[in-house]
């Protein structure tokens, strides 16, 4: 099989030192005619600039309401290998961890029913599945969820939660990321799977304010790891920073955005009431300093994406809350969130929109937080503002 | 041949089973890590462990032959652990040394990038493009790659003032994190939808459509049975498209790309920031889209001989002003660049003071 | 009495005619100034010649008497040349130095206060109030006498980190500059408008009423022929009163004042500033609002006590973050400091970083 | 006539060091049964906590639609004196300079018609005269027309402009602000004294960026004064700030926004190419700093009080603007913007508002500005831009 189609433009793109996604789609052509058939259409999109896919249509396995895309090809009879082409969304296991083994068994699998090609991962999370045929999507379940692999999300519904390596492999986790992702997961899986929300939402955690999975960025439930007592300093360590030549003047205390560092050359000292725990000294001098050690997370609400009245990043709703496993007061408080937005939001609106739109107090009442200065950068402007009775008493 | 028995509501299985042993011993007692290379580093538990860590560029789209080569190479140094990273790089995890070198020789010889570690550029997040999504105005791999291609040097061996972080999203929908991203690539239409009125009528509920547009440009049409669109209000965002597929909003020609700079997410030093405008337009020119390639190269070029060490670029346009960003690079000030929709109000210049 | 003959469009008077000669033959040619006392300062021009002002505060509400009696002492020691503050202090201008002390020991006599310049306050701008104002709902002459009088140090004498600009307004038409201040009042309503539905009928165009609405809480009510008011979505603004007075907003026991902090106008060193909420309400107590001119001390006297030299008092808020504002001052956060309005998405925190 | 009232409320506000304006009302009552009338009502309403005042009628003199606020008591039979109760708006000289002579006329003239009360300044900038009765206006006017004293504005009309000290007396004034204001006024007596916009439209002038008229904060069209050139440093005299014990490292250099000074302790540097000219270290060491010599103003457009949808502080829309009487280019300028405002504004409307509504490219072409970086703090964040035929040439 393979090399049906003379695709000039995409061998440009096997030129360079950059690993090739035309190499592995002709490397997967090989074997299957959706490949060869999906290099084929991709080369035609090269020369016309447009792509030619189809809206995708609603297929699925039987009691799921996601976990794949529906995708046709708008030129069935030119490509008839991608006229179906869905993907499946397989939820990944927190932070990304695989055996050789367990990937092994998933590509013997999707060989068996699929173009040969992935998404490691998609953007959301999941290990993505790209491109089979409807009739192919029941007993390709059967086999991945028997192995004890199941679908992630998609449509209106929890979609498949993410997570930074965490405590795994980084010094900086205030909390267990990976066990968090696991456990709302694992909680969420109805929803997850049968798409019953306003719109889509989303769930992502980071150990520290490095936000190494961009949960601030976009999700609609971002956790961040934080702690709330002092930095830790290892003054010998900052010796040896400097001694290698590290300016810690201009590196470390000057960008320090609370001023809140001074360093004489000998001992290093942090006014740890105007931290705002930024991570960047101690970032930037791993070995010299610690986060303090009560440990716990901040919750931020309705980051997205620009459409349709532009983007969002998620707002602080609750400053500090401990998270142990198994993380029943996260639950609770998320658990909150979402009926909230399920019983006030239109259709296609997310929890941010409809934050914006009703106003944070109401959220704030449903989800049983007060109001706190943390909540905002700044008071608001003008001097129209709601007096609700309770206000009165 | 009958199938295994399915199940359903089981999640993903628990990432305990693919832990390496070092990891699950020392999980949540690591000390510190260091850079080693622009593509290992080490990370020393509190009692002492050692876990290095190889990182592998990707192309995400992966054929299952190249799963299995890595799969080979993680049995081969790291008793088959691995893991993918956050934007979708390959890290060998291994716990004895002494087989770092030869997994980077093997590495080598096999052609794959090693890199993406520490202050410098790593894999471009993206998404899918004319591979796979109707929604798409550009191809957003192969763009990549032709991104990646430039500015590899920064990826396996250059350092620049701090991580600059890469996006690309093939529409507005921006399935990449391009909006709080360092330098950005989105993909964007200018022209009107063109309305299959008879399509329009058979296949789309006429409110859903007239509600779907942020600002408020289509109305329904009982003459016709579809909708008009007032092209004097349409800025172009496909909203309509994705809710009624007759409304075609795409156009070859006039279809191409936007270059946005300057976002962030982590909180460090400042706070996350949005991504914004740079360049408005440029056409879509597949394969290897040379100009859009040179805007980035360009960005990334002025960034580093300007910032100081540890600023992120947005961090550093702000300190020196958007005016400053302008003349630096070059770019073309356009009345693209002034926000006319929900963040007008903070982003007009309301003070007497600013440079030339 | 015959009236002398009127004259239209000519305009005001051209200023040349009120200029003290030393400044006509210095006007442009000023080199630099110094202020000698809270209260004086010389301007010297780039000859040598030398401008001694005399600022003296002043109520604003004026009775010909007290303007005839400056006029009087105009006349005794600057040749009766005079000017008027942009906030409203007279300022008399000396061109012989001698005569500085002589005038300066007469107001003193006079009980004059004597101050407001360089960094200290100045006399507060303000609005009608009850003297004049059929939209007041709070005195605006009344307050203003209140807090001067407390803070009447910080005008003839002490010093601050710089200077600080209060102003009054005695509805949220903000017919001072409370919007942009260090720290100022504005009077509110917290209770929706009764509507009187015969008289509406009668007077109001109710398309003009229910357009007056910002929030959309207004609509027409055919059967009554006048408008309802959706209490849940009425933010007390009062628009629909000054378009229709028969919808009556105020409410005497429930109107109050907000104090508004962290304004400024000028661009010295960082963009000028809107005001933000500090205290959302507190009730008139006439004749002296002490919990009012309490609250502006209050926050004074922290501003004072932690301020770096130089620093407006919004620049210091930034600095220091609103959640040590809030801590130092002891003020309560409320949800009505939450905006809900237009600036919701650029108040909210979207940062893991922050202070306890 | 006075001492109708009992005031014990008001006689509170005569207590303290401050000038009381009860002090005043109570001068002018011992004159006017209208000040006594006032003082009376004003008593009220510190009792009952509310004012007693109507809705305005329109009251004016003949050919002019502005310039008279009118005003009656509620109570017309309890304080028959301020049954009328109206204020004219005398347009002030530019820069609020006057002679006693003039005064004193001005003072005389009211005595006759008014209630002896008056603000100086209204917040605007005109004198404010403080109360008369509808048939007053008419020989009111005549008197002080008559003398060269015209009326103000008020209503959808041109406001009065107004302009801070300036060139008169401040050696930072960039600009003739008092010309500037007295030329725009006389340029625009027919829109000012007429009602014919969609809304007020103020002006002002400020010489510097201190703006000591509040312009950027109040005006339609704010003028700022500034200059293009390098800051002009005398070395010798910095010496003297620091020999007085100025701390020049902490009160200058640290504060100075865009970093571009320096002070080794015996030099001041600046890199004028980074100064973005916000004159603080000129304000703070103005005898050692002086401002380049190529001196003009910055146009800034928009600012408004909150109602409706929150306050807004004006817009860069011309970065700089050399202004030489008498100022045709300015008054051109501004008609262009009047007229764009004009065609295309809703009742009530001010400009700024009709910017946001309308985006700031139609207004741009309306004055024929090009865009310019200076016009933004920052570029849009959102990936929605229109596009004009005229960019596909
Ligand atoms: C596959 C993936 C992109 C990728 O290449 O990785 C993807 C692909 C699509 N996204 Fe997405 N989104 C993907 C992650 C995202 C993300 C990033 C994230 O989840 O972290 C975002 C931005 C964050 C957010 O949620 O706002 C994102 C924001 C959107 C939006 C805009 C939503 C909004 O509220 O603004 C749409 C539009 C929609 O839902 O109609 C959208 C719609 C779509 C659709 C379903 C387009 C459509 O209308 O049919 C795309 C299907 C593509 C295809 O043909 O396979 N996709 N989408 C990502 C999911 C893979 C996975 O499960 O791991
Ligand atoms: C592996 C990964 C997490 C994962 O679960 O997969 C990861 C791992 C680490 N990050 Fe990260 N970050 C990872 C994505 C991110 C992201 C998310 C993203 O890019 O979408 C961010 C946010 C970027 C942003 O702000 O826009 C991120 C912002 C940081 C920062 C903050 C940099 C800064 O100063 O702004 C640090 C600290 C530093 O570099 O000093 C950091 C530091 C680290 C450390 C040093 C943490 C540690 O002690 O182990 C890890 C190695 C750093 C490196 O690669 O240089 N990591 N890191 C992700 C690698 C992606 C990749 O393949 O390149
Ligand atoms: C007389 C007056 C102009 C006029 O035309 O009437 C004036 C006069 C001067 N101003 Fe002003 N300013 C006057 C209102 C303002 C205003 C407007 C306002 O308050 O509504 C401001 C803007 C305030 C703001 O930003 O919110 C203002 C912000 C300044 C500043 C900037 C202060 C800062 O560092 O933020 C300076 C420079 C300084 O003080 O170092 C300044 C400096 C000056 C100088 C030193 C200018 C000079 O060289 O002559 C004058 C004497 C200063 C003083 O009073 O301390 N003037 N000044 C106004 C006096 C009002 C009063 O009676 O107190
Ligand atoms: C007299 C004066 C206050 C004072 O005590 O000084 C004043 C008094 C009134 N203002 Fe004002 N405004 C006065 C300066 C201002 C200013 C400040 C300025 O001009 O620098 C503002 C804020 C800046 C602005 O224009 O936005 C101001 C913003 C308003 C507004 C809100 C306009 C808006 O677009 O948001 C209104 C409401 C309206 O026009 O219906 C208003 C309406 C009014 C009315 C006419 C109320 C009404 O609806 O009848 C007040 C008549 C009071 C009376 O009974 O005498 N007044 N008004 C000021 C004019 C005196 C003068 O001519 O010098
Ligand atoms: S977010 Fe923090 S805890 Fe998580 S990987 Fe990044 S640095 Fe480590
Ligand atoms: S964490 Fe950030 S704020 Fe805190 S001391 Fe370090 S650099 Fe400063
Ligand atoms: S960004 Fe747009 S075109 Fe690209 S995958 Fe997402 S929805 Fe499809
Ligand atoms: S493309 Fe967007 S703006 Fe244009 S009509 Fe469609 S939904 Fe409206
Ligand atoms: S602020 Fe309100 S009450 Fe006060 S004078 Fe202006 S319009 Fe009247
Ligand atoms: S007071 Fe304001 S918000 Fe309330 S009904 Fe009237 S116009 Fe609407
Ligand atoms: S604005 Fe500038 S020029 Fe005008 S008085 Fe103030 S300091 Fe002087
Ligand atoms: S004017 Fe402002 S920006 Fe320029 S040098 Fe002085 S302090 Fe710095």
């Amino acid at each position: 099989m393979g090399g049906k189609y003379k695709t000039p433009m995409l061998d440009e793109l096997e030129k360079g030192p950059w690993p090739s996604f035309v190499t592995e789609i002709k490397k997967a052509a090989k074997r299957t005619q959706m490949a060869d058939d999906e290099l084929g259409q991709v080369e035609k999109s090269y020369v016309t600039k447009r792509g030619y896919w189809k809206h995708g249509g609603i297929v699925g396995v039987l009691g799921y309401g996601g976990g794949v895309i529906g995708r046709y090809s708008s030129l069935p009879d030119e490509f008839p290998g991608i006229a179906h082409f869905h993907t499946v969304r397989l939820n990944q296991p927190s932070g990304f961890f695989y055996t050789a083994e367990a990937l092994r068994m998933i590509m013997d699998i999707w060989d068996k029913y699929g173009s040969g090609l992935t998404n490691m991962h998609g953007s959301t999370g999941d290990l993505v599945l790209l491109g089979t045929t409807t009739e192919n999507l029941e007993p390709l379940f059967a086999e991945y969820s028997s192995r004890g692999w199941d679908l992630g999300g998609s449509g209106s519904a929890m979609r498949t939660p993410s997570c930074c390596v965490g405590q795994a492999r980084c010094e900086w986790a205030c909390i267990d990321t990976m066990n968090i992702c696991n456990e709302v997961t694992q909680y969420y899986q109805d929803q997850l799977h049968r798409p019953s929300f306003p719109y889509k939402f989303k769930i992502k955690v980071a150990g520290c304010a490095c936000d190494c999975v961009a949960a601030i960025a976009r999700a609609d439930l971002s956790i961040i790891g934080t702690w709330k007592d002092n930095i830790r300093i290892d003054q010998a360590e900052v010796k040896k920073y400097a001694d290698a030549g590290m300016n810690i003047q201009a590196e470390i205390i000057d960008m320090c955005p609370t001023d809140c560092m001074s360093y004489d050359g000998k001992t290093m000292k942090i006014n740890d009431v105007q931290c705002n725990r930024c991570m960047h000294c101690i970032a930037k001098m791993t070995k010299a300093l610690k986060q303090g050690k009560v440990k716990g997370a901040t919750l931020l609400v309705g980051s997205k994406a620009p459409i349709v009245v532009g983007s969002l990043l998620s707002w602080v709703v609750v400053p500090f809350i401990e998270l142990k496993a198994p993380f029943d007061n996260l639950k609770d408080l998320a658990d909150k969130m979402i009926e909230w937005w399920d019983d006030n939001a239109k259709p296609r609106e997310r929890i941010g929109e409809l934050i914006e739109v009703k106003g944070m107090r109401p959220f704030l009442e449903a989800i049983e937080m007060p109001p706190v200065p943390q909540q905002v950068r700044e008071p608001r402007k003008d001097p129209f503002f709601f007096w609700s009775e309770s206000d009165f008493n | 041949m009958s199938l295994p028995e399915r199940q359903t509501d089981i999640g993903p299985p628990h990432y305990e089973k693919f832990l390496p042993p070092i990891v699950k011993k020392n999980y949540g007692k690591w000390a510190y890590h260091e850079v080693l290379t622009p593509g290992t580093m080490v990370h020393v538990a509190e009692g002492g462990d050692k876990l290095y860590t190889v990182r592998v560029g990707s192309p995400r789209i992966l054929s299952t032959d190249t799963i299995r080569e890595i799969c080979d190479l993680a049995e081969k140094y790291c008793d088959g652990y691995l893991r993918f990273t956050t934007r979708n790089n390959v890290e060998f995890l291994l716990s004895d040394q002494k087989k770092v070198d030869p997994l980077l020789a093997e590495l080598k010889a096999k052609k794959y990038s090693v890199g993406g570690i520490g202050p410098r550029i790593s894999n471009i997040v993206h998404t899918q493009g004319w591979v796979h999504c109707h929604s798409a105005c550009t191809d957003a791999s192969g763009l990549v790659k032709a991104i990646m291609d430039e500015l590899h040097d920064y990826f396996t061996t250059k350092a620049l003032p701090n991580k600059v972080r890469l996006a690309v999203a093939c529409c507005v929908n921006m399935c990449g994190a391009v909006h709080c991203s360092d330098i950005a690539v989105v993909a964007i239409h200018r022209k009107v939808p063109v309305i299959d009125d008879v399509n329009v009528g058979k296949m789309c509920e006429i409110p859903t459509t007239v509600a779907s547009c942020p600002t408020s440009a289509i109305r329904p049409n009982p003459k016709t049975k579809s909708i008009t669109i007032n092209e004097e209000k349409c800025m172009y965002c496909g909203n309509c498209f994705t809710v009624c597929p007759p409304i075609e909003i795409h156009n070859p020609e006039q279809d191409g790309v936007a270059i946005v700079v300057g976002g962030k997410v982590g909180s460090l030093r400042t706070n996350p920031k949005f991504s914004k405008l740079a360049i408005p337009y440029i056409p879509n020119e597949p394969p290897r889209w040379p100009s859009t390639v040179a805007a980035i190269k360009n960005i990334l070029d002025v960034y580093a001989a300007n910032a100081k060490k540890h600023e992120r670029v947005g961090e550093w346009i702000e300190r020196v002003g958007w005016e400053d960003f302008f003349k630096l690079t070059g770019i073309p000030f356009t009345f693209q660049h002034i926000d006319d929709f929900t963040f007008m109000r903070d982003t007009m210049r309301n003070s007497a003071a600013f440079k030339y």
